[in-house]
């Protein structure tokens, strides 16, 4: 019986390496050139890039593309790590955050798309001189592909605004503060608040941020990110001291519940928020969950009282890459250059509500139709020429979780003055960059 | 008059303790606005959580990924670690003592300072992202080493020569001889090895990104944490309900067996 | 049959006792030096470097210590793991002793009882986790609402940064208590009858033969139970993992889940040995210490 | 199935086991066992003989020295190859296993066709009337039954040769004397070659044809029972053997008007015939030995060597045996019941001079006496 069991789990050992799953091959048994391509895995996203891919495989009949949903982890740049790591990248991505871009490139996992004789053109069309320096990585090259931005702006609830007297959306620091004060309420009466001005999850998550502290920072420093052209740090140290201060008051005054809501679904439809902070993806979302009676419209994100020139937040950027582990750059090129055509771009706008990055979209008559369609649109694609992304710089994500830190304890608990907030955080971040030198 | 007060502390205990499971058991079925209520019987029952669940997180397959490693772990653990105690226990050779050492040192690392190193090597080998990434690092345990070994000095020298006299090998002894005899302590490492393996988090959690080879807690907690359960109370429940079921079902049937031979054989060694 | 015994013995490979021994061993040792040793010593190696799996590995010295002197969260990380320990681990031996005192007196369903409460033993930390965020929840949470109904006022239990970390102790007590009053029990009914009966003699009343004899004949037991929960608690991972991220204000960040968000969420591999490193020692002194005031000879 | 030719003697030369620790177990130890021949290791726990059995049954390896079964040298050959069958101490029978099983183990490992298991298991059942326990498990059963299970096992296996390791030592005093004579007339009726292990001078002396006396790894001396009882070669076989033990007076040997042993303090004086002691030296130290059978009350006007008082009788029926204290020492002698003296009453002893045995005081070792 020993031997017996002992060789039983050994077959079981080999069948479980059967059960491995071999490296992705590259060449097709049909003799087409084949590529894998990853994209979102959020169903409306994937359906069109399923979409767009099939017509793109109709005009090259000698290609087949794979799509295939980014593996779920926890998140899209664990798996896209993991994949780097392993070797097991696949040849296009249309959903790299740009704040990761930097390790890869360290990694050599990306073909450099300025080789591409046509790129300059490409991303001439697509963003404006000005902010060209932000994609460029520190060896001088680029890598990624600007493809759409998401603006964080300030959705509010007209109604609610109304009944408080104010006829349009508080645009500085003091007119959300009066607003706010009108607006918190125990509408029940049963001692508990139950109205209020916004609503951010409090728990110091990193992208968390990009919805409140790190947007009301760009808003606030005229445009600025954390980071200087040569790569310095250069914290704005005054607008975040304001911004940390700003959310302070929200947080002490009961404006927005200290709380972490699991459970109950969103109070923005249920008219217990007045604001709330995201990005135009949530238009679907409001569309399908809304009732018909909520009435909401959309602004830019509050600034500082005196505050000049344009409002400035930041822009989700999701951009694509060709991986180093593609055997055919030329044909990745040709598929990338494709998924950001007018075309392309205007399917994106269209079923997904999401700003494709792309100069005078408002002005294109092309685009148009779309506009007349989802008006509130408009407001993203007015904000998507004053968008920041993130810096390209390594250990991003933890520099961000400094922050994100500091904004839970100054703003959040007011246990630090924001003064001291931004001190901490630059000596933590500071700590990390020397690390890394 | 004190039997009584006796049994009312006792009966508190139980409350503590067992009510919150009855409490979930009973939630994952009720509808999700009357959840937090504290009363045991919802207005109507429903199945629409465990319907999200199993529409969100592949169930079956995590289940029967889970039941895949956590059976392969136990069974290598109880045939490679009986082997190992035996040695220890029953035969005579230079170096055991070390050997012994050696095994009662690496309890005393915490897993964690291996973690990052273990989980490089199972990149390097490939087998991240499979179930042999779950199962291999795992086929010994130092724990069982000691348990096995513990109830297999018990055993009579003489029986085991005599098993020599009757024509037996080492293996054959070990596996027809003394695992009859050890049948407790086997139950014992067996259990804790099974369990230990169907609860584990953070491994699966590090070597596996792939929903396919996700063990059912990995999916659980992504699931919980992850928000797949869109905020949702009853389905995160559901799910954990779902996680419990297996493995209290096993305990209650081996119940008497294992709380007997853990108490008695199990952490003395 | 002595043919059969002479066919045999040519193709049998004969070994000896000690050969049998080593033979036996092997695949444990096999695997003991791959998935231990190995790792070992490359978390020597790692800690040195600094390595984010993707990009190749590269030296830099001391430079990983250089960080963690300045690195307030993993102190941070370390006194909360210390909060965690210095609740956890007296509550856990009261409760478990009480239960264990309450079933070791003639009863009806002891068996019952017991199994009962070592329920939440076996059932994964996930469950517990998930139950308690909603048991713990500020204001729909059931033990609030419970508390509400008796007049009480709700507890912030996972909302405030000073009652996080205690409430993620009477968890892990309630998630464990059921293994040591097992073991508490176990070792209660080891005790031989006739001490109590020769106290009783001596004339010490119940308080003093439990102080007397309970006690110190339990002693191996409580040092079983000291070292296990110790370091059960030191692995502090998928509870504020799941319930609080290690939040509010890092009240529940335990060092297992810094040395995790540093290895595995900013991918800082080597800097997570050196914190891993360090963690080991600290558990290593602290254990030191425990076998030093609680006197042992169970464990050697 | 009976094959004579098969040779079951076994032989050990220089033999010596010497553990890992340096302990010495067996020291240089040459025996060898006819074929058929009942013989007993016999000697004070710790003195090797275990370790003696054990080594030739292969579950310990000997350090030095060849051990044969047969013509062959089995050193090397495990336990299962060298067709021998042991019966332990405490049994060792399988608790998992029927009375059944745990005979027919060794034969189904050896793949013995069913039907030969049966008959054989069946037929050793019946010789040991163990017929109508075949299904129970061995704690279902009596010490002795047990035992007869483990003497079951061995027998169905016809062996070469028989191992015993002590296997009456945890039986109670009635049943021993009933399995001591069970195990002589199966020797008697199976003619194997048996090597059989005590520390029971009893069991030595009525089962074993020859003795193989061991004492600190050493064998002392190898003899029938007779031999060994009557002339011990050493004062260490002498005073082992036999039940009370022999009297021993320390003393010197005197050349005065005569051979003459003057025992230590001088209480005690004896005339010693200087024929029968041919290989004896003037002033020689030497101890003195008699078996207290062969010490008597003395009338006074007879040559009584000794006196002294009595301190303990103690009664066995027929007869009785009396402590006499003689200044320091203790003389035992065994005399008839009824002539018994009272307590600390004085006595006179004499010895029998034709049943002393002289023993070198510094190596122990006997005087040869010469025969007459």
């Amino acid at each position: 019986m020993g031997s017996r069991g002992l060789l039983g789990v050994l077959a079981g050992v080999l069948l479980l390496m059967g059960c491995h799953r071999p490296a992705s091959m590259s060449i097709a048994e049909s003799g087409k050139t084949r590529l894998v391509y990853w994209t979102a895995p959020n169903p409306d996203e994937l359906a069109l890039a399923r979409e767009l891919v099939a017509e793109w495989m109709a005009a090259n009949p000698d290609v087949e593309v794979v799509v295939q949903p980014i593996p779920a982890g926890q998140s899209s740049e664990e798996v896209l790590l993991a994949a780097v790591a392993a070797g097991t990248t696949p040849d296009l991505c249309s959903n790299i955050w740009p704040g990761i871009v930097e390790d890869f490139v360290e990694a050599g996992a990306l073909v450099p798309l300025d080789q591409f004789p046509d790129f300059d053109s490409l991303l001439d069309a697509r963003i404006p001189e000005t902010v060209r320096a932000s994609f460029r990585s520190r060896d001088g090259h680029f890598y990624q592909l600007p493809w759409k931005t998401n603006p964080v702006m300030m959705f509010y609830n007209v109604q609610l605004l109304r009944e408080a007297g104010l006829e349009q959306p508080p645009r500085t620091y003091g007119e959300y503060l009066e607003a706010a004060r009108r607006i918190v309420a125990d509408t029940d009466g049963d001692g508990l608040l139950d109205r209020w001005m916004g609503y951010r999850d409090i728990r110091p998550i990193w992208w968390q941020r990009y919805f409140d502290y790190y947007a009301f920072y760009i808003a606030a420093s005229g445009g600025r990110t954390l980071f200087d052209r040569q790569g310095n740090l250069a914290i704005d140290t005054m607008a975040s001291n304001r911004v940390f201060a700003f959310f302070a008051r929200l947080y002490a005054m009961g404006a927005f519940p200290k709380a972490v809501w699991t459970s109950g679904g969103s109070r923005f439809i249920q008219e217990q928020l007045a604001t709330d902070f995201t990005g135009p993806w949530h238009l679907i979302w409001l569309e399908k969950n809304a009732p018909p009676d909520l009435t909401y419209d959309v602004a830019p994100i509050p600034v500082p009282d005196d505050h000049e020139g344009p409002v400035y937040t930041y822009g989700d950027y999701k951009n694509i890459v060709i991986f180093s582990t593609t055997q055919h750059p030329e044909v990745a090129w040709r598929l990338a250059r494709f998924l950001v055509s007018r075309k392309a771009d205007r399917r994106l706008l269209e079923r997904t509500r999401q700003i494709p990055v792309r100069r005078g979209l408002l002005d294109d008559p092309y685009f148009a139709p779309v506009f007349e369609r989802y008006p509130i649109l408009r407001h993203f694609a007015a904000q998507a020429a004053y968008t920041r992304s993130v810096d390209s710089v390594p250990d991003l994500k933890e520099i961000l979780d400094a922050l994100a830190q500091e904004f839970e304890a100054a703003a959040v608990y007011g246990v630090r003055s924001p003064a001291e907030a931004t001190r901490r955080a630059l000596r933590r971040i500071q700590m990390i960059l020397d690390w890394n030198a | 008059m004190r039997r009584l007060g006796l049994y009312l502390l006792l009966g508190i205990g139980l409350v503590g303790f067992a009510y919150p499971f009855v409490w979930m058991g009973i939630a994952t079925f009720t509808p999700e606005a009357e959840i937090p209520e504290l009363t045991l019987l919802p207005s109507r029952w429903t199945l629409e959580h465990y319907r999200l669940v199993f529409e969100r997180i592949p169930v079956w397959r995590g289940l029967l990924n889970s039941l895949v490693v956590a059976l392969a772990v136990t069974a290598s653990v109880l045939v490679f670690t009986s082997m190992a105690a035996y040695a220890l226990a029953k035969l005579h050779w230079r170096g055991r003592e070390t050997v012994f050492s050696l095994i009662l040192f690496t309890l005393m690392i915490p897993f964690l300072l291996l973690l990052i190193p273990l989980y490089t090597l199972v990149v390097r080998l490939g087998w991240t992202d499979s179930l042999l990434g779950l199962i291999v690092p795992f086929m010994m345990n130092a724990t069982g080493v000691l348990i096995l070994r513990q109830s297999f000095l018990t055993i009579p020298r003489d029986l085991i020569d005599a098993a020599r006299m009757d024509g037996c090998g080492e293996l054959r002894i070990l596996f027809t001889i003394v695992w009859p005899l050890s049948v407790p302590a086997l139950v014992t490492v067996g259990l804790l090895t099974f369990i230990g393996s169907w609860n584990e988090v953070l491994w699966p959690i590090i070597v596996v990104r792939e929903v396919q080879w996700m063990t059912l807690p990995q999916l659980v907690a992504l699931f919980a944490v992850g928000g797949g359960a869109e905020g949702q109370l009853g389905p995160q429940l559901a799910a954990a309900f779902l996680l419990a079921l297996p493995i209290v079902l096993a305990y209650l049937f081996f119940q008497r067996y294992f709380i007997q031979s853990f108490a008695t054989s199990g952490l003395k060694g | 049959m002595p043919e059969r015994v002479t066919k045999n013995r040519r193709w049998r490979v004969r070994l000896r006792e000690a050969q049998q021994g080593y033979v036996l061993v092997a695949p444990y040792l096999l695997h003991l030096s791959v998935f231990f040793g190995y790792p070992l010593l490359f978390a020597f190696v790692l800690m040195f470097h600094r390595w984010d799996i993707v990009t190749p590995m590269e030296f830099v010295g001391l430079k990983n210590f250089w960080r963690l002197m300045r690195d307030d969260l993993f102190f941070r990380a370390l006194l909360n793991t210390g909060i965690f320990l210095t609740i956890h681990i007296p509550l856990q031996i009261v409760v478990a002793l009480f239960f264990a005192e309450l079933l070791n007196r003639p009863l009806k369903g002891r068996g019952f009882f017991r199994a009962a409460y070592f329920m939440p033993v076996v059932v994964s930390g996930v469950v517990i986790t998930i139950l308690f965020q909603q048991l713990f929840a500020f204001d729909t949470g059931l033990i609030n609402r419970m508390l509400q109904a008796l007049g009480g006022e709700p507890v912030p239990w996972l909302v405030s940064p000073a009652l996080a970390m205690p409430s993620i102790a009477i968890m892990a007590t309630w998630k464990n208590v059921g293994l040591y009053i097992v073991l508490f029990l176990a070792g209660l009914q080891h005790i031989p009858r006739h001490l109590y009966e020769a106290a009783e003699l001596d004339g010490a009343n119940a308080w003093q033969r439990w102080w007397h004899v309970t006690l110190p004949m339990l002693n191996p037991t409580m040092v079983t139970v000291v070292v296990l929960s110790t370091i059960g608690g030191f692995s502090l991972f998928i509870e504020p993992y799941i319930l609080t991220g290690g939040g509010p204000l890092n009240a529940t960040l335990s060092a297992v889940l810094y040395i995790y968000n540093q290895a595995f969420y900013f991918n800082h591999m080597g800097y997570a040995a050196a914190l891993g490193f360090c963690f080991a020692i600290v558990i290593f002194l602290v254990v030191l210490l425990q076998r030093r005031f609680v006197e042992t000879d169970t464990w050697s | 199935m009976r094959e004579t030719a098969r040779k079951t003697g076994v032989r050990l030369e220089h033999v010596w086991k010497i553990y890992d620790n340096g302990y010495v177990a067996v020291e240089d130890v040459t025996f060898e066992v006819a074929e058929g021949e009942f013989m007993v290791l016999l000697g004070p726990s710790g003195c090797g003989k275990t370790t003696l059995l054990r080594l030739v049954a292969g579950l310990e390896t000997a350090s030095r020295g060849t051990i044969r079964i047969g013509d062959q040298v089995v050193n090397d050959v495990p336990p299962r190859d060298r067709d021998i069958a042991m019966v332990f101490q405490n049994y060792a029978l399988y608790p998992h296993m029927t009375v059944y099983e745990n005979m027919a183990f060794g034969l189904k490992l050896r793949r013995v066709p069913k039907t030969e298991i049966d008959r054989r298991v069946r037929a050793a059942a019946r010789v040991l009337e163990l017929e109508h326990l075949l299904d129970r498990r061995p704690h279902q059963l009596s010490g002795g039954q047990r035992q007869r299970v483990a003497v079951g096992r061995a027998i169905v296996r016809e062996p070469r040769v028989f191992l015993f390791d002590e296997p009456l030592s945890n039986l109670d005093a009635r049943l021993r004397v009933e399995m001591r004579a069970e195990l002589a007339r199966l020797h008697r009726e199976l003619g194997r070659t048996v090597l059989y292990v005590t520390h029971d001078q009893v069991e030595a002396m009525t089962l074993g044809q020859r003795i193989v006396v061991l004492n600190k790894g050493r064998v002392q001396q190898i003899g029938t029972p007779l031999e060994v009882y009557h002339q011990p070669a050493n004062r260490f076989v002498a005073g082992f053997i036999g039940n009370p033990p022999m009297n021993f007076i320390e003393g010197r040997l005197e050349h005065r008007d005569g051979l003459r042993f003057v025992g230590k303090g001088g209480q005690v004086q004896l005339m010693l015939n200087a024929a029968d002691w041919p290989k004896v030296r003037p002033g020689q130290a030497v101890t003195l030995g008699v078996r207290p059978e062969a010490v008597a009350l003395a009338t006074v006007e007879e040559a009584a060597v000794m006196r002294g008082q009595v301190e303990t009788v103690e009664v066995l029926g027929a007869v009785a045996h009396l402590y006499v204290r003689i200044g320091e020492a203790t003389v035992v002698a065994q005399v008839d019941a009824s002539v018994r003296p009272a307590l600390a009453q004085e006595v006179a002893l004499r010895i029998d001079l034709d049943r002393i045995h002289l023993f070198d005081a510094e190596t122990g070792q006997a005087l040869p006496r010469a025969r007459s």
